[in-house]
C-alpha cells in the first residue's frame, strides 16, 4: 500500500533526523577542541576570576568562572563587601554579553547616510588616526568644543575622562544617566556636605522606609539592599524589621514590603514631611543628635508644625491620616529606622524637595552614625595622578540641557560617547536627534550598535570587563573604603575590541604636546596600578604585601581591596560640621496638588526595569525570557492599569491601548492590577530598542518617548511621573 | 549517605529573580525565545511565582520560587513507563535523559508542575553556546528535563572531598539558586545530619512542606512569611 | 527500587561483546563486522544498538545471547545496511596524521603521565602539545629522520596541533574521570587494550553503559545512574 | 479521497518528527493533548464490536446474529487507529519499543500496553474464528481471491467436529473477551486516575470510561451498519428491529453515562476542594463551558429525546442520535484530558498557557478517522460483513441461494 511505504519513509527519515539531533554533541572527531596552544587549561577543570559589575550603580564583584578556555558562568565574589558571594539576575546573565552574537568584532567606520547603518571595518590604527585628526582638527579652531558624553562612570574610568577633557581645549564632560538620582546626591551635598550616597546600616536597621527607591529591584543596588532586607527580616532570631514602601505602583519593593503606602505622585515630599509633622508634635526625635549635631532645627520646626499636618497631606497624598500617624510612630518608636529616597519620587520639579525631606525626617529619627542608621562613604586611598597645569574644564552638566540649549550644537564640532544611550533613554523632546545631526564627528566606545551608536561616525568596540582592566569604587557603598578591580582573564579579547582607557592613552599619545604628557602611562593597566600603589602604601585593610608588585598581583587575585576594620563614620562635611536643616529646597513643596481636573488623563509613571535596568541590559536572551516578577511579561512590554480604572475605559487584560502624551504616543497590550493608583498607569524603562542585536531590537515600547524633557534642572533630566498620557483602547486582545 | 534538602525563607525573599537566572546559566536551559515562550513553553527549571491578594490599597503580595521539591514519595517516579526517572539513594530525583522516550506522563502526574519538555531543539545562537556549562548534559528534542539540585556541583564537592579524604561538609555544595540569593533565603544541606543549618531550619515553626497533604513528602520546604509585630519594643541605639 | 539498564551503545561493541561470549555468535560477528565496515553510518549504527543493546541489555546479568534476543536487532541491522551507506568509525583504527607507535615510547621507559600528564590527577588523561614532542625529539640526534619525525617540526614551525584523530569517545551525556578510574588500579588494558604494546592505535573497544555496569558491579563501585550520568 | 487525507496527515506527522512536538499545540501545563484524547476516544470506540458481540451472544440474544461481525470489525480497526496515537504523543517515537524491553511496572501506561495488546489479540482472533466458515464458503463460491480465502479458511469442510471446535473456541472467546474489554478501558482510565490532577484523581473513573466506551461504542456500530446497509444493500440483515435494540440499549447507556458524569461533577463540587473547582467551573462557565454543554446535550438530550420514543426511534433517528452520541463522546475526552491539564495546583503554576490544538494534531487525527473508514470499507469489499452461517444457524428456511447470491453479487 502507498500509504504504509510513504509512512515508513517518514518514519526512518523522521528518525534518523531525530536521532541526529539527539545524538550530535558539540565537539567534532578531532582532539584539537581540547588543546588551546596559548591559553592551557585542563578539561574538566574550573578556574574563577575576579571582575567587576558595570552593569548598574551597585559595583558588586563578581567571580568569572572559566571552564575549557570558555567564560561559562558568574558569581558573586564571596569576599568582597557589597556582593558577599552573591548576585543579581543581570549580573548572571554577563557571559552572554561577552558571546552576544550580535557584538561588534572591530572598529566600523560609517558608509552612507548617519543611520543607515552601514559601516566598514577597519583597523585599530586607522580608526585612532581618523580620531586624532578629528580631535586635533577641532583643537585648532577656538570656537569649537568638544563634548565627551558619558554616564554615571565610577573608579579610574571616570578619573581618566576627566583628566582627557581637562587637558583638550575647550572640552566639556556631559553626563547622562537616566535613573541616576541626581537630586538625592544634591539633597546629601544641601544637608550634610557629602555629595555621594549614603551607606545605610540595614543588617542593624529595625525599620526601613523608601521614598520611590525601589531598591530591591533595580534602582543603586538590589544585591546589597536585598541582603541588607534579608537579615533585616530574619536575619536576628526574635527581631523582626519592617520595610514600608512609599510609592504609586506595587514594584517588587514594595510587594515585598511589609506595608505599601500608594501616594500620589509628586505628593512624597509632602507625605515626609506630614511624617517628620507627627514626629515633632509628639516630641518623638532624637533630642540628642538634634541638640549636638544639627543645626536650623528651630526654623525647620516651625515650618513642618505649621504647613504639614497629616490632615491636610492625607487627602492629597492618598494616604489615611490613620496610617500616617501610625506609621510615624512606628518609625520613632521602633528605630532605629532608615528612610531612602530614589527614583522616580526624586526626579521632576519637586525631586530635590522629596531628597531633602528625606534626609531631614532621617535626621529627626538620629539616624546619622548610629548602629542600624546612616553613613557615609570613605574613599580607598588611592594615590594621585601626577597633577597637570590643566585649562579648567567646564563643570560636569546634564546632557538634556545641553540639546535644549538654543545653538546647543553650533559650537560642538566632535562628540565622543561612551557608556551611555542617549537616545533611547533621553525624552524624544530633548531633541536628541537632531542634536546629533548637527554635529560634524560622532564617536561611540560601545560593544553593541545600540541606538546611538547608529547615529554614529566611528565606532570603538569597547571590552567587556572580562576582556580589559578594570576598576570601580561602588557607591553607595557599606561605609568602609571598598575598591574593586578586575584584569582579563583571557590571554586576548575575544574579538578586535580594546577599552575606552586604552584607547584614550592612544589618543593621546597621537595629540602630542600637552595630552601626552598628561597621559605618561603606555597601557591603563599601568595607569591603574600607579593609582592602587597608594592603597599599598596605606598598607592596611584586605590585602597588605611588602612589595608593590606583589600587592598587585594579590590585588588582583583577590578582586580589589577593601579595609574592614576602619571606623565608620558620619561626620557631616558642612562648614560647621553639623547637619543642616536645610529650608530653601522645601520651599518647591506645597499642598497645592489638587485632586487631578481632567479625569481623563494619567499620570504616567515609568520605572526602571528589574531585568534591563535602564536598559542596557535589553540585549541579553536570558533577559529578555525572564518573566518580570510583577507583570510576568517576557520579551515585550505591558502597561499597568488599575483594575478600576481599566474597567471604567472598557479595557481588559490584554488589550491593545494607545498612550498618548503631549510629545508622543506609543501602543502596547494592557495588564490590569490590583497594584498601582488609579489616577496612574505604568510603564517600564528597558525596552523599544530601535537598534541594540537582534534579541532587543523593536521589543516592546520606550516610555521615554512619552516623557517631557526638564530644562533649566541641572539634577534630572526627565520627570519620571510627571507626564499626563490619555489612553484609549485599539484592539481587543485575541 | 546525605539526604539533600533544601528550605527557601519567603520573609526573605524579594523576588528579584537572580535564582531563575543563575539555574539557567548553570545549568545550560536555552531561551525559548518570543513565540515559544508567548504560548507557555519557557522552561525554568527555577521560577517565581507570584500570589497578590486583596484589593488597591490593601495589597499583599508573596513570591515563591518553586523548583522540583525532590519528593520522598515522588508521583512523577511511578508513571513512568521506562523509569527514565527514578529516586536516587541521596534523595535526588533524576531525569535520565537517554532513557527518556517522552511520554510526558511525570509531566503530567507532577502535582507542582516542575517538569519541562524539550518540545524543540533547544537553540544557542553562535557563538552563545560558549557559554555552556560542560557539567551539565545539553538536553535535546522530546525528552523531559527537571530540576537536579545541580548535581555536578554535588559531584564536585564530593570529588574535592574525597579528594582530600574527609566527609563532604556542611555547606561545601551549593547550587546555582541558593548561591545566587542575595537575601540568602535559599539554604541547601543534608536533611540527615542534625547539625546542618537546613535540617535546623526544618525544624522552624515557620516551616511548611508544599502540598505536604497529598503525601509526596517534598524535600524542599517554605519558612513562610513573619508577621511584623512592634514586638521589638523601642530599641536604644545599642 | 527499579535501576534502569539501558544505554545507546555502539553496534560493533555489542556484536565484539558478543564474540567473547559463545562461538554462534563468532559467525555472526564475522559477518556483521564486514557488513557494518562496509556500511554502517554512525547515527543509524546508534539507533540500530539501541535496539540490539535494548535486547542484549534485557540479559546482561547473565552474560548470555539467545538467537530470539537477536532476531529483531539482525532485521533492524540490514535494515540500516539496505537504507544507508557510509563507513563506521568503531572498532577500526583511523590513520592517524603521524604514524606514532605507542610500543616504541613505552620500550623506551616513558611514562604515560609524560605525555598524557593529567591520567592520574584529573577527569580526562589529556594529550601532548606538540611542543612536548619536539621537546624530545629535537635533542635525539642520533636518531635517523624519518618523513613523520618531520612532520612533528611542520607542525611546530606552523604553530598549529597535530589534528590526531579520536578514538575513544563518550556521550555527552556522560560524566567521566579518568582519575578515579586509574586511582581504583585498574590496569589500563581494561579499557586501552595492548596499546602498549602495538605500532598502530586501535580502537579496543566502544564503550557502552553495559560493559561499564558489569564493571561497577563487580568492583562493587556506585551504579547509582547519577554517577555518570549529568 | 480518503487517502488524500491520509497522505496530508503522513505529511504532518513527518514535519513533526523532523521539528519535534514544537510544531503541535501542546504546551506546559498541557504537557497531553488531541493524541491522547483521540487515543482514549477511539479505544472507547473499540467497545462497540467485541463486548456487545460477546454480552449478546452470550445472552443468546437472536437479534445479534447479522450483526456482531460488523461489530467486531470495528473493534479491531479501532484498536489499530486508538494505539497508532502513542505515535504521534511520543516526545521519542523511535524508542517506542522501550517500554517493551524495560517495562517499569509501577507504572500506568505499562498496564495500558499490556492490556491492549492482549485486547488487540483477543479481538483479532474473535473476528477472526467465526469468519473461518465463510471464508470456506468463498473458497468454494467466490469468483476470485480464492487463493487468499483458501489460505485463511485453513481447510475448513464443516464437519461436525470443526463445527463443535469452532464453537467452543467462539464461546471461550467471548467469554475470554469482556474482562479483558472491561479491564482495557479501566485501565486506560487509570492512566489518568492514579495521578493526583484534580479531577483526573477519581475513583469512579474506571466505570465511567467503561460505560462511555460501551456508549461510544454502540453509536459507531449504529452508524456503520447505517452506511453499510445503504451500501451494499444489506436491508434484508440489518432490520429496524437491529437498530431499535441498539436504540434502546444507546438510551440505557445514555442515562447510565450522564449518572456517572454527575456523580463525577457532584462529589468534586460538593467537596469545595479549592484546586478541583477550578477545573469545575472552567467546564460548567469558564474556559471550557461551550463543548461541556455540548457535550451534555449531544450525549443526552438529544439521544433521551430521539430515542426514547417508538415512533422517532426509527433508523434515521438512531443515526441522529449516534452521530450526536459519537460527537458528544469525542468532546467528552477532550474535556477529560485537556480542562484537567489546564488548571494544575495554582498555587504552583500561576501563568498556564491554555491548549489549541495546531494543524498537525488536527491532521492526523483527519488522517486516523479517515484511515478507519478506508481499512473498514476494505473489510467490507473482501469479506463477508454478515456471518453468514451464523445466521443459516440461526434461521434455517433462509434461502441460502440468496445469501451465496448477494455475496457473489458484491465479489
Amino acid at each position: 500500500m502507498k500509504r504504509r511505504d510513504f509512512l515508513k519513509n517518514t518514519v526512518v527519515t523522521g528518525t534518523a533526523g531525530v536521532l541526529f539531533d539527539a545524538c550530535a554533541p558539540p565537539g567534532s572527531d578531532q582532539i584539537i577542541p581540547i588543546l588551546i596552544p596559548e591559553e592551557e587549561f585542563i578539561p574538566g577543570v574550573e578556574e574563577f576570576h575576579p571582575t567587576n559589575c558595570v552593569e548598574c550603580p551597585g559595583g558588586c564583584g563578581l567571580l568569572a568562572r572559566k571552564m575549557d578556555g570558555r567564560l561559562v558562568k558568574i558569581e558573586g565574589n564571596p569576599a568582597h563587601p557589597i556582593s558577599r558571594g552573591a548576585s543579581c539576575a543581570r549580573g548572571q546573565a554577563l557571559p552572554q554579553a561577552m558571546y552576544h552574537p550580535d557584538r561588534v568584532r572591530g572598529p566600523l567606520i560609517r558608509e552612507g547616510a548617519r543611520g543607515a547603518g552601514q559601516w566598514r571595518n577597519v583597523s585599530w590604527d586607522d580608526a585612532i588616526e581618523r580620531l586624532v585628526s578629528e580631535l586635533a582638527a577641532v583643537q585648532e579652531d577656538p570656537n569649537n568644543t568638544l563634548a565627551f558624553l558619558t554616564g554615571a562612570l565610577r573608579g579610574h574610568r571616570l578619573d581618566m575622562v576627566r583628566r582627557f577633557t581637562s587637558t583638550l581645549e575647550a572640552t566639556r564632560h556631559l553626563v547622562h544617566e537616566p535613573f541616576g538620582d541626581g537630586a538625592v546626591l544634591r539633597a546629601h551635598a544641601l544637608t550634610t556636605g557629602v555629595e555621594e550616597f549614603f551607606a545605610y546600616d540595614l543588617e542593624n536597621a529595625n525599620y526601613l522606609v523608601t521614598v520611590g527607591a525601589s531598591v530591591l529591584d533595580a534602582s543603586r543596588s538590589p544585591v546589597r539592599f536585598g541582603r541588607g532586607v534579608g537579615h533585616l527580616r530574619q536575619g536576628r532570631p526574635g527581631r523582626r524589621g519592617k520595610l514600608v514602601a512609599v510609592q504609586p505602583r506595587l514594584s517588587t519593593t514594595a510587594a515585598a514590603a511589609d506595608e505599601w503606602l500608594p501616594a500620589r505622585p509628586g505628593s512624597e515630599a509632602s507625605l515626609v514631611l506630614a511624617l517628620a509633622h507627627v514626629i515633632l508634635r509628639d516630641e518623638l526625635y532624637d533630642t540628642g543628635f538634634i541638640e549636638n549635631r544639627t543645626s536650623g532645627f528651630e526654623e525647620f520646626r516651625a515650618r513642618v508644625l505649621a504647613d504639614f499636618d497629616p490632615e491636610l497631606v492625607a487627602g492629597m497624598a492618598g494616604v489615611s491620616v490613620e496610617t500616617l500617624e501610625r506609621v510615624a510612630t512606628e518609625m520613632a518608636m521602633y528605630g532605629p529606622t532608615i528612610v531612602v529616597a530614589g527614583d522616580a519620587a526624586v526626579t521632576g520639579p519637586r525631586g530635590l524637595g522629596t531628597a531633602v525631606a528625606v534626609d531631614h525626617l532621617n535626621a529627626l529619627l538620629g539616624g546619622f552614625g548610629k548602629k542600624g542608621g546612616i553613613f557615609f562613604n570613605q574613599d580607598p586611598p588611592f594615590s594621585e595622578w601626577p597633577s597637570l597645569e590643566t585649562v579648567v574644564p567646564a563643570p560636569e552638566a546634564l546632557f538634556a540641557n545641553l540639546t535644549k540649549e538654543s545653538d546647543a550644537s553650533s559650537g560642538i564640532r566632535a562628540l565622543l560617547i561612551s557608556d551611555t544611550n542617549p537616545v533611547h533613554t533621553l525624552p524624544s523632546s530633548a531633541g536628541i536627534d537632531s542634536f546629533l545631526s548637527e554635529i560634524p564627528f560622532v564617536a561611540c566606545f560601545t560593544s553593541f550598535v545600540d541606538d546611538t551608536a547608529q547615529m554614529a561616525d566611528l565606532i570603538l568596540p569597547e571590552s567587556t570587563p572580562f576582556e580589559r582592566f578594570d576598576d570601580d569604587v561602588p557607591s553607595p557603598s557599606v561605609g568602609i573604603p571598598v575598591a574593586t578591580l578586575s584584569a582579563p582573564m583571557f590571554s586576548r579579547p575575544l574579538y578586535d575590541t580594546m577599552s575606552m582607557p586604552d584607547v584614550l592613552l592612544r589618543v593621546a599619545a597621537g595629540l602630542g604636546g600637552t595630552v601626552a604628557e598628561a597621559f605618561p602611562w603606555a597601557s591603563y593597566e599601568e595607569a591603574l596600578r600607579a593609582a592602587w600603589s597608594g592603597l599599598h602604601a596605606a598598607s592596611r585593610g584586605s590585602v597588605a604585601e611588602s612589595t608593590e608588585r606583589r600587592f598587585w598581583t594579590r590585588a588582583l587575585a583577590a578582586g580589589g581591596w577593601w579595609d574592614e576594620d576602619v571606623a565608620l563614620n558620619a561626620d557631616c562635611l558642612t562648614s560647621d560640621g553639623l547637619y543642616r536643616f536645610e529650608l530653601p529646597a522645601l520651599e518647591s513643596i506645597g499642598l497645592d496638588m489638587t485632586a487631578a481636573g481632567d479625569t481623563s488623563r494619567f499620570t504616567l509613571y515609568v520605572y526602571p526595569s528589574t531585568a534591563f535596568g535602564d536598559g542596557r541590559s535589553a540585549h541579553l536572551p536570558f533577559l529578555q525570557e525572564l518573566a518580570d516578577p510583577m507583570t510576568s511579561v517576557r520579551w515585550g512590554s505591558v502597561v499597568e492599569l488599575n483594575a478600576s480604572t481599566a474597567s471604567e475605559l472598557n479595557i481588559s487584560d490584554g488589550d491593545l491601548v494607545e498612550i498618548t502624551s503631549d510629545t508622543g504616543s506609543l501602543r502596547v497590550r494592557a495588564q490590569v492590577t490590583q497594584g498601582l493608583r488609579p489616577d496612574v498607569v505604568a510603564l517600564s524603562a528597558g525596552q523599544g530598542h530601535g537598534e541594540y542585536g537582534r534579541y532587543a531590537r523593536g521589543r516592546g515600547v520606550n516610555p521615554f518617548s512619552l516623557l517631557q524633557a526638564t530644562t533649566g534642572s541641572d539634577l534630572s533630566e526627565a520627570p519620571l511621573q510627571a507626564t499626563t498620557v490619555r489612553i484609549i483602547k485599539i484592539e481587543e486582545t485575541s | 549517605m546525605p539526604t539533600w534538602g533544601m528550605s527557601i525563607d519567603l520573609d526573605r525573599c524579594d523576588g528579584c529573580e537572580a535564582c531563575v537566572v543563575a539555574c539557567r546559566a548553570e545549568n545550560n536551559v536555552a531561551p525559548a525565545g518570543p513565540e515559544q515562550a508567548a504560548i507557555g513553553r519557557a522552561v525554568e527549571w527555577m521560577r517565581v511565582e507570584r500570589h497578590v491578594e486583596g484589593e488597591f490599597p490593601n495589597v499583599r503580595t508573596r513570591f515563591v520560587p518553586v523548583l522540583c521539591v525532590h519528593c520522598d514519595d515522588a508521583p512523577c517516579v511511578s508513571v513512568c513507563p521506562v523509569s527514565a526517572t527514578y529516586e536516587n539513594p541521596e534523595g535526588l530525583n533524576a531525569q535520565i535523559h537517554p532513557r527518556c522516550i517522552g511520554t510526558r506522563a511525570c509531566a503530567q502526574a507532577c502535582p507542582y508542575t516542575v517538569r519541562y519538555f524539550n518540545w524543540g531543539t533547544p537553540k544557542w545562537d553562535a557563538p552563545l553556546e560558549q557559554t555552556i556549562n560542560p557539567d551539565v548534559a545539553v538536553r535535546w528534542k522530546g525528552i523531559m528535563e527537571k530540576c537536579t539540585f545541580c548535581v555536578q556541583r554535588i559531584r564536585r564537592a564530593k570529588d574535592e572531598a574525597r579528594e582530600d579524604d574527609r566527609p563532604i561538609a556542611d555547606g561545601d555544595v551549593q547550587p546555582a539558586c541558593a548561591q545566587a540569593c542575595p537575601a540568602e533565603a535559599i539554604v541547601f544541606g543534608d536533611l540527615d545530619d542534625p547539625e546542618s543549618a537546613v535540617s535546623k531550619l526544618s525544624e522552624s515553626p515557620r516551616a511548611e512542606r508544599p502540598l505536604e497533604e497529598l503525601g509526596t513528602g517534598p524535600r524542599v520546604f517554605y519558612l513562610k512569611e513573619g508577621d511584623w509585630r512592634g514586638s521589638v519594643g523601642p530599641q536604644s541605639s545599642d | 527500587m527499579l535501576r534502569p539498564r539501558h544505554g545507546l551503545s555502539d553496534l560493533i561493541f555489542i556484536v565484539r561483546n558478543k564474540s567473547r561470549s559463545n562461538e554462534f555468535l563468532l559467525s555472526f560477528d564475522g559477518k556483521c563486522c564486514k557488513v557494518l565496515h562496509q556500511y554502517c553510518i554512525g547515527w543509524l549504527a546508534r539507533a540500530i544498538a539501541v535496539a540490539i543493546s535494548g535486547s542484549v541489555v534485557n540479559s546482561s546479568m547473565t552474560r548470555e545471547y539467545s538467537t530470539r534476543q537477536l532476531l529483531p536487532s539482525l532485521i533492524l541491522l540490514l535494515l540500516g545496511c539496505m537504507l544507508f551507506t557510509g563507513c563506521s568509525k568503531a572498532g577500526a583504527s583511523p590513520d592517524q596524521p603521524i604514524a606514532f607507535s605507542h610500543r616504541i615510547h613505552v620500550e623506551n621507559q616513558i611514562d604515560c603521565s609524560y605525555c598524557h600528564d593529567y591520567y592520574e590527577d584529573y577527569d580526562v588523561a589529556g594529550m601532548p602539545p606538540v611542543a612536548t614532542c619536539v621537546d624530545c625529539h629535537s635533542l635525539m640526534f642520533e636518531e635517523e629522520p624519518t618523513a613523520d619525525l618531520e612532520k612533528i617540526f611542520e607542525f611546530a614551525d606552523a604553530g598549529t596541533e597535530i589534528p590526531w584523530v579520536r578514538l575513544y569517545e563518550l556521550p555527552k551525556y556522560t560524566h567521566f574521570s579518568h582519575k578515579w578510574h586509574v586511582r581504583a588500579e585498574l590496569d589500563c588494558q581494561t579499557c586501552h587494550g595492548d596499546i602498549g604494546t602495538s605500532d598502530r592505535a586501535v580502537q579496543h573497544m566502544v564503550y557502552n553503559m553495559d560493559w561499564c555496569m558489569t564493571c561497577h558491579e563487580e568492583q562493587a563501585a556506585s551504579v547509582d545512574c547519577l554517577t555518570c550520568h549529568k | 479521497m480518503l487517502l488524500a487525507v491520509i497522505a496530508f496527515g503522513g505529511f504532518q506527522w513527518a514535519h513533526q518528527l523532523k521539528e519535534g512536538l514544537i510544531v503541535a499545540g501542546m504546551n506546559q501545563p498541557v504537557y497531553w493533548g488531541l493524541y491522547l484524547t483521540n487515543y482514549v476516544f477511539f479505544i472507547g470506540i473499540s467497545h462497540a464490536g467485541t463486548l456487545i458481540s460477546a454480552i449478546l451472544r452470550l445472552t443468546d440474544a437472536e437479534w445479534r446474529r447479522p450483526i456482531t461481525r460488523a461489530a467486531e470489525a470495528i473493534t479491531v480497526f479501532a484498536l489499530l487507529m486508538g494505539t497508532s496515537n502513542v505515535l504521534w504523543h511520543l516526545g521519542r517515537p523511535e524508542l517506542i519499543y522501550i517500554p517493551m524491553l524495560h517495562p517499569q511496572p509501577l507504572s500506568p501506561l505499562i498496564w495500558d500496553v499490556a492490556c491492549i495488546s492482549v485486547y488487540l489479540m483477543g479481538s483479532i482472533t474473535y473476528l477472526y474464528l467465526p469468519l473461518i466458515p465463510d471464508l470456506a464458503l468463498l473458497r468454494d463460491r467466490s469468483p476470485r481471491l480464492r487463493w487468499l480465502y483458501r489460505w485463511l479458511s485453513l481447510g475448513w469442510q464443516g464437519t461436525p467436529k470443526q463445527h463443535k471446535l469452532l464453537e467452543r473456541a467462539i464461546g471461550f472467546m467471548a467469554v475470554a473477551i469482556i474482562p479483558i474489554a472491561v479491564s482495557v478501558h479501566t485501565v486506560v482510565s487509570w492512566v489518568f486516575a492514579m495521578t493526583l490532577v484534580p479531577m483526573w484523581h477519581s475513583a469512579i473513573f474506571g466505570p465511567y470510561f467503561v460505560v462511555g466506551a460501551i456508549f461510544s461504542g454502540i453509536a459507531a456500530l449504529l452508524i456503520a451498519m447505517a452506511i453499510l446497509r445503504k451500501a451494499f444493500h444489506l436491508e434484508p440483515f440489518f432490520r429496524p428491529i437491529h437498530f431499535n435494540n441498539l436504540g434502546l440499549l444507546m438510551l440505557t447507556m445514555a442515562c447510565l453515562w450522564l449518572y456517572f458524569t454527575f456523580a463525577e461533577h457532584m462529589t468534586v463540587w460538593y467537596g469545595n476542594e479549592p484546586d478541583e473547582v477550578a477545573v469545575l467551573n472552567s467546564r460548567l462557565s469558564g474556559a471550557f463551558s461551550t463543548p461541556f454543554w455540548t457535550m451534555i446535550t449531544c450525549c443526552f438530550v438529544i439521544p433521551l429525546c430521539i430515542l426514547s420514543f417508538k415512533r422517532t426511534r426509527t433508523i434515521i433517528g438512531t443515526v441522529i442520535a449516534s452521530c450526536a452520541v459519537l460527537i458528544g463522546m469525542w468532546l467528552e475526552r477532550f474535556i477529560i484530558v485537556i480542562s484537567s491539564a489546564s488548571y494544575p495546583r495554582s498555587e504552583f503554576m500561576h501563568d498556564g498557557g491554555l491548549y489549541s490544538p495546531a494543524l498537525v494534531e488536527i491532521a492526523l487525527t483527519a488522517a486516523q478517522f479517515a484511515c478507519f473508514a478506508l481499512l473498514y470499507i476494505v473489510f467490507a469489499k473482501l469479506f463477508p460483513l454478515v456471518s453468514i452461517w451464523e445466521i443459516k444457524e440461526g434461521d434455517q428456511t433462509e434461502l441460502e441461494a440468496e445469501l451465496t447470491g448477494t455475496a457473489e453479487a458484491r465479489l
